[in-house]
């Protein structure tokens, strides 16, 4: 990755920008996000395949942003999250110079949006291989063994909102379940609360998710939440042939609508 | 009491489980379908697990659950009347195999909540565990229990303390009258001691807890703070599976006219958490939370509960999902 | 009464007195006759209110502890505790934890004068130590109470700031910040601040009492400091947010003081070694 | 301290009947915070009214439900009658006893438990209702009408006459649209111009009328009563004043080859140029794409002719700022050309019209004076077809409307032919003769009965020349789809009438929502035909959808009303149940996170924008707020707000979730 | 289960549903008491937690109503109250939660016969399935969960 670190060392000298978010490796040999403000420290970045958390949550935190003008080390999912945020008027693009990573992990010349939006709509936007197989399977259950399932799964959660936290489109400064008039979500965690949560969170994601799989990736108990934004984006793709993500001037789908969207349930 | 040593056989262990899921809760880790380690009362024998290094959770929820319910109300028209819990009904538990460390916590759990006006919740809950703890043969590069004054076979807040030997059997170290009355429950199980070495992990040492203490006395504006909590992205994951964080938040829950008043766990980590009403936040951002974090554990705690808020458990850190990584973080600290 | 800490007195509302339409003042008495024999209680501290199926909100008993068999407390509708408050009438039940916290040292004030300085909602939590202070009279030298408010329908306690100035006693100042004033207005018009440098108390042997939104903090202190007054002798309460109230959710903490358990009262020299997490 | 009062009406029996009203009375009465609880044989009675009132004041009450009818009937009877009592009226709730209830179940318990449900669920909701004051919107008392055809004429006629101000807006030189180029106009055949031009002079002398020709819409902001409209007035190259009209410049123009706009192609005109001799006002104006002085750089023969040096070469472009009240579209339609039609030639064949160009034959102001004449080589045409339904209910030609215009004035033009041809052969191909109106049929009939037009019943599949004849292929259904050839001299297509190009543009810049043709969308399509989404905003005309001249001028009329009414007081009273995004003290001032997503939900475009900044301008945070002018309380952005920062007066998260616990859980 | 009388909670839109509904009144026809109707502005301000919380709070059937698409009274809150519940209806499947329990219709004002057929269809219904155990039995366990836990 010279080529990374040569851009981005680059863009820091000549005071492009102010920070580069990208990869590096912890002293136990994790990889994490790393902020690097100084151009000689710039050797630190990495990229590999092990750098799957999407970064482009940072784009939104304050600290962050503070730095002034950001490069970022951008997958495929962070550069959807990025349009899904410029189109969400989270973020500007002049703010933001993109150091894009392609699916074979080289950097890519992505010189402004519609480059960006370029590569994105030749991308496979559906949901990533390894997550079809258990979406597959979870589908073929029946409604009973459905409401098992995810009863396990969920009476695990204990709300620390890791799924929330990590997830870029999950930006508001207020969260739903921190209302409190009314409760809309119990603060305690047991399954029926934690299941209200995962329903709303997996809600509010539909039509907008990127299928990153951050949430599940950060849960630290395991739960694939991930699971419930996926099914939505199929679903979104299914009913309205949209993905999110792939263009700065988007709708999102629950906030459009065509006079003839088609459903069979209403009587 | 003095503490005695005894030798359990490796197929005596198993008699000493089914002998205490008989007639108690007996709170185990087992591995789980998803390979996550967790705790579940009175799992059969085969299912629990001796060689794991940490489970997902911490076991504190045993002295000190998700939810705890305070008390119960009624609103009528005219009259509210509260119902108290029957503390009675808290059950007696025997935790198993669980390690020092997290058995090292309830002794800092019992700093907080004990500290001053005694919390009866927690009291009780305590007074009915008995532990058994195990020592642990297996350790990895989160483990930094040596650093904050334990190590891999501490008995502190054990009632017995297993201990593997080489040929599969286990020292039972009996540390308390807790301990020792279950040992007497099935005293034909207990034999004396052998030479046979015992099987204890090497955690290294990565800092010094005093010399942190002691930095971080004057750090409070310190830019590491900022530096170090960039990639923190606030969500709740190291102090919920953190085995001392005891932070907590009240709230009320009503169906119709009855509902219930419970303490929940809740993460200093929030940007909500010290909210007021007013929207003025005195930790509004992350690096603040972060700070928040580290002094009430390692300066606050040792200086107001005389207690260390952190057992080197490495849950935090293995369970972030941006590797904020605590040990290396004070290992940073007491070098600035 | 059972170990149960978190286990409120139930109290009944006695009397409600709206302040301003968004403040409310209520007087609470004990439903059960050997709670109220056994509770006391000091100027300064606070309780946790509650509204058995909303929830607990914290704020000062703002009655004095000379003033027997009943609490009151004054809070403005802001959250969904308060909102719920506000909803109750009188012979409606109200949950009370406390006390909690530490007190105004008023015995070591005896002998002294006293100037209390408040702006706005801020001075329910100084009305207690203010009532305790008056009844014990003859045990202080001058008492000045300084008062402002945005506007005069802003102004609480509108009875006993009446009182106060009818008594020869009492030096009270009300103030309203300019266009705050009604055409019958007959106090000052104009910022705390200000006012409180026109009436240039003097500093010798007074203790100060301030309390108000952290922009009148801000400029009230240099003021006082020009008359003279030492940080040790003057006085505030901090009011960070909490739950429990005797040092244990982890929220209220300033550095290593938790405010429920050394606070809420705090001498500006405390105050000033303290980290800024307040 | 919530004081609820609660009023049980037996509504005669209607409720009695199968209600046990006592019990109910009595089991409310019971219930936190109820602090009264009655019934009445008629609540909505004077006696039962001042039941309440007496209440209101006598229990203090907080809240008021009244348990009875259908909200829909009386709860305006119930609020006033509780602001009367002294308590805000908003105050007020219903509880529907009687349809929802009494009347739809058999008399038994569960239907009067099922009314105490209902009542407690009120009583929950009443108790968090706010006091709300009416909205009040200051109304700007000016109008702008867009488009100056008979619509827009109508409209701002009628509105000038109510004694309010009008700004009229034509993108052309000159008013009068596409009616003044029309010859004679159906089913009276009395003279189009003779009809019009007297209404084009109202126009310009109405004191109330302030006319911009030549000018167009640059944006419109703003809301209802508080439009701020941007005029580009484009440069004439004239000064109006000092011009007089004598048209010595249009006659010295060296340039004079260019085809003429109203004469649909059929004739030309010079660069300096008046649409035509009526035009409105009458003044020249210079088509720079055109004048040789603008693309040479030399000429000036207008200059210098002119004798008041009227002529301003560098006269730029004017913008002119408005304050704006209320707006009138009636920008008009557009039709098809021959060119859009291969089977027809695509426009190849000179002798091929569309229903405009004969318009301009056959009037006697046009190119030929009247006179119906080929344009290819000036003949009379002996044999003449006219094609109706040229695109129009074509969906494969992505129309699949009815242009509605084309029977009418295909009759028409068959007729005026046989009317100036008197031996000429006149043949109509039709799919349906769509005539209603008044007087229509009748006049359709005329044109076969009396003037002898051939109307075959088919469709033309297709026209090519053959010999300098153009042969027309078709079928006619009535004969069993016997296949028909005729070889005319002439082809008349009633080409669709369409949107008017810019339509979207405009209706972008007006924010009006507009339909897949491009056409102006209504507000409601039986109930609002004249309204559209954005409060303020009217529509006349064929903006709207192809329509005649009656219809036209009944809706501009309708909209000149609606712009009156508005403008009947000083200001606008509205319900306030109306949306609003929460804003709380800094740094957060609100809890919305400005992502906007309900801008595009909202029909009405009543969400806005608000920057907070610091004292040096920048901006910290930019939230979304509600302008309760434009808001219509539909709630859709309440449900869709993730961070349920936007709320609704009237039926507010709190109020609709404490509805749901109370109709499920006992209290 | 032959005594069981189910909990049906109708969120319906104030222009086209709850008129409808007036006219079934109106009409005297008569339908199953189960049903209570919340009034709503419009479909699109219907948020579906609400639903989630008819259920939590003992709700064995849901009905959600409004005006016929191209009707709505604001042009558009049903189409988008539509994709919300194509959304809210695949989760709910993806979860196993039983959408049976919910019936979705469009009831215009001039339907008063058609809201009866509705009510009274899915009261029928619900009475077949019986009141909704699991999902009950989840919020109650719920409950001694948090007991358990220590």
């Amino acid at each position: 990755m010279d080529n990374l670190v040569k851009r981005a060392k680059e863009l820091l000298e000549n005071k492009t920008v102010q920070v580069v978010i990208g990869y590096e490796a912890g002293p136990t040999g994790v990889i994490r996000p790393a902020f690097i403000t100084d151009p000689e420290k710039a050797g630190k970045l990495i990229y590999n395949d092990k750098c799957d958390q999407n970064l482009a949550v940072y784009l939104t935190k304050k600290e962050v942003k503070n730095f002034g003008k950001m490069a970022i080390v951008a997958t495929l999912p962070v550069m959807r999250s990025i349009m899904m945020l410029i189109s969400e008027q989270q973020l500007f693009a002049e703010s933001i110079v993109v150091l894009g990573i392609s699916a074979d992990g080289n950097l890519l010349d992505i010189a402004d949006i519609n480059i960006m939006q370029g590569y994105i709509e030749k991308s496979d936007l559906s949901n990533p291989e390894k997550y079809k197989a258990l979406l597959a399977e979870l589908n073929k259950l029946n409604p009973e063994e459905k409401f098992a399932y995810w009863q396990k799964e969920l009476s695990k959660c204990i709300k620390c909102y890791a799924c929330r936290q990590a997830c870029p489109m999950c930006y508001c400064t207020r969260c739903t379940v921190e209302v409190n008039q009314p409760q809309w979500i119990p603060v305690q965690a047991n399954t029926h609360g934690n299941m209200e949560w995962h329903i709303l969170r997996a809600m509010h994601l539909a039509g907008r998710c990127i299928s990153c799989g951050e949430c599940g990736r950060a849960c630290p108990v395991g739960i694939p939440c991930h699971l419930l934004t996926m099914q939505l984006t199929d679903q979104v793709y299914t009913y309205f042939k949209v993905y999110a993500g792939t263009s700065d001037k988007m709708n999102s789908v629950l906030s459009t609508f065509e006079p003839n969207d088609k459903e069979s349930f209403i009587i | 009491m003095e503490t005695t040593r005894k030798l359990i056989r490796k197929q005596s262990v198993e008699k000493l489980y089914n002998a205490l899921t008989s007639n108690r809760q007996v709170y185990a880790p087992v591995v789980a379908a998803d390979k996550q380690i967790e705790y579940r009362y009175n799992p059969g024998f085969a299912e629990v697990t001796f060689g794991h290094i940490r489970s997902t959770l911490s076991v504190k929820n045993v002295v000190f659950p998700k939810v705890e319910n305070l008390f119960f109300y009624t609103n009528a028209r005219s009259e509210s009347t509260i119902t108290d819990i029957d503390m009675s009904r808290i059950p007696e538990v025997v935790l198993w195999g669980a390690h020092p460390c997290d058995n090292a916590a309830f002794d800092t759990l019992r700093s907080i909540f004990c500290w001053d006006i005694k919390d009866e919740f927690f009291s009780k809950r305590l007074e009915k565990l008995a532990v058994i703890g195990l020592s642990c043969h297996l350790s990895d590069e989160y483990c930094f229990c040596t650093s904050v004054g334990l190590s891999p076979d501490s008995k502190k807040g054990s009632d017995i303390l297993l201990s593997l030997l080489k040929n599969g059997d286990y020292h039972a170290d009996i540390l308390t009258e807790k301990g020792n009355e279950i040992v007497k429950s099935a005293a034909d199980l207990f034999e004396t001691v052998s030479d046979e070495k015992e099987v204890i992990t090497e955690v290294k040492q990565k800092f010094s807890h005093e010399q942190v203490t002691s930095k971080l006395s004057a750090a409070f504006e310190h830019p590491f703070w900022v530096e170090n909590s960039l990639r923190c992205i606030g969500c709740g994951a190291c102090a919920y599976v953190c085995p001392t964080c005891a932070c907590f938040d009240i709230q009320d829950e009503t169906r119709g006219k009855n509902g219930k008043r419970y303490r929940s766990w809740d993460s200093c980590g929030f940007g909500l958490f010290t909210l007021h009403t007013s929207g003025h936040n005195p930790r509004e951002v992350q690096s603040q939370r972060w700070r928040q974090r580290i002094m009430h554990k390692f300066s606050y705690m040792p200086e107001r509960n005389e207690s260390l808020g952190c057992v080197g458990c490495g849950r935090c850190s293995s369970g972030c999902p941006v590797d904020m990584n605590i040990a290396e973080q004070l290992e940073a600290l007491q070098n600035i | 009464m059972s170990d149960n800490i978190y286990k409120p007195y139930l109290m009944e509302i006695e009397n409600i007195v709206e302040e301003t339409p968004d403040v409310r003042t209520f007087r609470l008495k004990f439903k059960n006759n050997e709670d109220a024999e056994k509770f006391v209680f000091k100027a300064g501290q606070f309780g946790e209110y509650s509204v058995l199926g909303e929830g607990e909100s914290t704020f000062c008993v703002a009655s004095s502890p000379t003033r027997k068999g009943y609490i009151e407390c004054t809070f403005r509708k802001a959250g969904r505790v308060t909102n719920a408050l506000a909803n109750l009438e009188i012979g409606d039940t109200v949950g009370f934890r406390g006390p909690y916290g530490n007190t105004f040292p008023v015995e070591q004030w005896e002998g002294k004068n006293l100037l209390y300085i408040a702006g706005g909602i801020a001075l329910p939590p100084m009305r207690c130590v203010i009532w305790n202070t008056i009844d014990l009279r003859d045990k202080y030298r001058d008492i000045t109470i300084v008062y402002g408010a945005r506007t005069v329908s802003d102004l609480v306690y509108k009875n006993e700031l009446k009182e106060w100035e009818d008594r020869p006693d009492i030096k009270l100042i009300t103030t309203v910040d300019p266009g705050g004033q009604t055409p019958d207005w007959k106090g000052e018009i104009g910022f705390v601040p200000l006012v409180l440098e026109k009436l240039a108390p003097s500093s010798e042997n007074t203790v100060a009492v301030l309390c108000g939104p952290p922009v009148m903090i801000k400029f009230t202190m240099p003021v006082l400091k020009k008359l003279g007054f030492q940080d040790k002798d003057i006085y505030t309460t901090l009011e960070n947010r909490m739950k429990c109230g005797f040092g244990k959710c982890g929220r209220c903490n300033v550095g290593k003081l938790f405010v429920c358990k050394d606070g809420p009262v705090f001498s500006y020299e405390e105050i000033l070694t303290l980290p800024e997490e307040y | 301290m919530a004081r609820i009062g609660v009023f049980v009406c037996h509504c005669g029996e209607n409720i009695s009947a199968t209600v046990d009203c006592g019990k109910v009375a009595d089991t409310i009465g019971k219930l936190k915070h109820v602090a009264y609880s009655t019934e009445y044989k008629y609540m909505c009675s004077d006696p039962g009214q001042t039941l309440i009132k007496d209440a209101i004041r006598e229990h203090k009450l907080t809240g008021v439900v009244v348990s009875a009818c259908s909200p829909r009937m009386h709860e305006p009877t119930f609020r006033k009658a509780c602001a009367e009592g002294g308590l805000n009226p908003f105050l007020c709730e219903m509880a529907n006893l009687r349809e929802h209830c009494s009347w739809v179940h058999e008399k038994n318990e569960l239907t009067t438990e099922k009314a105490i449900d209902i009542i407690r669920t009120q009583v929950e909701k009443v108790k968090l209702n706010s006091a709300l004051q009416p909205i009040r919107v200051p109304v700007t008392k000016t109008s702008m009408v867009i488009g100056g055809g008979i619509a827009g004429i109508q409209a701002a006629l009628d509105i000038a006459n109510c004694g309010h101000k009008v700004v009229m807006v034509e993108r052309s030189p000159s008013i009068g649209g596409h009616m003044s180029q029309l010859s004679e106009t159906f089913p009276t055949l009395d003279c189009s111009q003779c009809i019009l031009t007297p209404r084009m002079v109202e126009v310009a002398q109405h004191p109330n009328i302030t006319l911009y020709t030549y000018a167009e819409v640059e944006s419109v902001e703003g809301f209802i009563g508080n439009f701020k409209v941007k005029i580009r007035k484009k440069a004439k190259s004239l000064d109006e004043k000092a011009c007089t009209g004598c048209g010595l410049c249009t006659t010295k123009c060296p340039q004079k080859k260019i085809p003429n706009e109203f004469e649909q192609g059929m004739g030309m005109r010079p660069a300096i140029y008046v649409p035509f001799p009526q035009a409105v006002p009458n003044r020249p104006v210079i088509d720079k794409e055109h004048c040789t002085y603008y693309i040479k750089g030399k000429c000036k023969v207008c200059e210098i002719v002119c004798p008041t040096k009227a002529i301003r070469f560098d006269q730029p472009d004017e913008i002119l700022d408005l304050e704006i009240g209320a707006i009138v579209v009636s920008t008009g339609f557009d039709i098809k050309h021959a060119d859009f039609f291969p089977e027809y030639g695509y426009g190849k064949y000179k002798d091929v019209i569309d229903g405009l160009q004969f318009e301009r034959l056959a009037s006697a102001s046009g190119p030929t004076a009247g006179a119906i004449l080929r344009p290819s080589d000036g003949q009379v045409p002996k044999n003449i077809v006219f094609i109706a339904c040229a695109g129009s209910r074509d969906p494969a030609k992505g129309i699949a409307y009815c242009s509605k215009i084309c029977c009418m004035y295909t009759a028409k033009h068959a007729m005026l032919y046989k009317h100036k041809v008197h031996e000429g052969n006149a043949h109509v191909f039709y799919m349906d003769i769509r005539s209603g109106g008044k007087n229509y049929d009748e006049f359709v009939r005329r044109a076969i009965e009396e003037d002898y037009v051939n109307y075959i019943r088919g469709r033309v599949s297709t026209v090519y020349e053959r010999d300098g004849k153009l042969i027309v292929k078709g079928v006619d259904t009535l004969l069993g789809a016997q296949p028909v050839e005729i070889v005319a001299d002439m082809v008349v297509l009633a080409t669709a009438g369409v949107a008017n190009p810019g339509a979207e543009e405009l209706a972008q810049k007006l924010h009006v929502s507009y339909d897949s043709h491009k056409f102006f969308a209504e507000a409601h399509p039986k109930l609002k035909p004249v309204e559209t989404n954005t409060a303020g905003i009217f529509l006349a005309g064929a903006c709207q959808n192809p329509k005649d001249i009656p219809d036209s001028v009944s809706q501009a009329s309708g909209a000149a009303v609606k712009v009156a009414a508005l403008f009947s007081q000083n200001g606008l009273t509205r319900e306030p149940l109306v949306a609003f995004v929460n804003r709380t003290a800094p740094p957060m001032y609100s809890t919305c996170v400005g992502c906007f997503l309900c801008q595009s939900v909202c029909p009405y475009q009543a969400i806005e924008r608000e920057d907070f900044k610091t004292r040096d301008g920048k901006i910290i945070k930019t939230v979304a707020k509600i302008n309760e002018g434009l808001c219509q309380g539909c709630g859709t952005c309440v449900a869709l707000c993730r961070s349920k920062s936007i709320d609704l007066y009237g039926y507010s998260n709190n109020q609709v979730y404490a509805e749901v616990v109370a109709l499920l859980n006992e209290f | 289960m032959s005594d069981f009388e189910p909990k049906v909670v109708a969120f319906v839109c104030n222009w086209c549903t709850y008129a409808g509904a007036d006219l079934t009144g109106t009409s005297r026809i008569k339908y199953a008491s189960n049903v209570k109707i919340i009034r709503f502005p419009c479909t699109g301000r219907i948020d579906f937690m609400l639903l989630l919380k008819a259920f939590a709070n003992g709700a064995d059937g849901i009905i959600v109503s409004g005006c016929h698409p191209n009707d709505c009274h604001y042009t558009s809150g049903n189409f988008h109250a539509k994709r919300r519940w194509i959304m809210f209806k695949e989760l709910m499947d993806f979860m196993g939660i039983d959408m049976n329990r919910i019936t979705f219709s469009w009831v215009s004002a001039a339907e008063g016969a058609k809201w009866a057929d509705v009510v009274n269809a899915t009261v029928t219904r619900i009475r077949e399935l019986g009141p909704y155990v699991s999902y009950k039995e989840m919020v109650d366990k719920s409950v001694e969960e948090e007991v358990k836990n220590g």
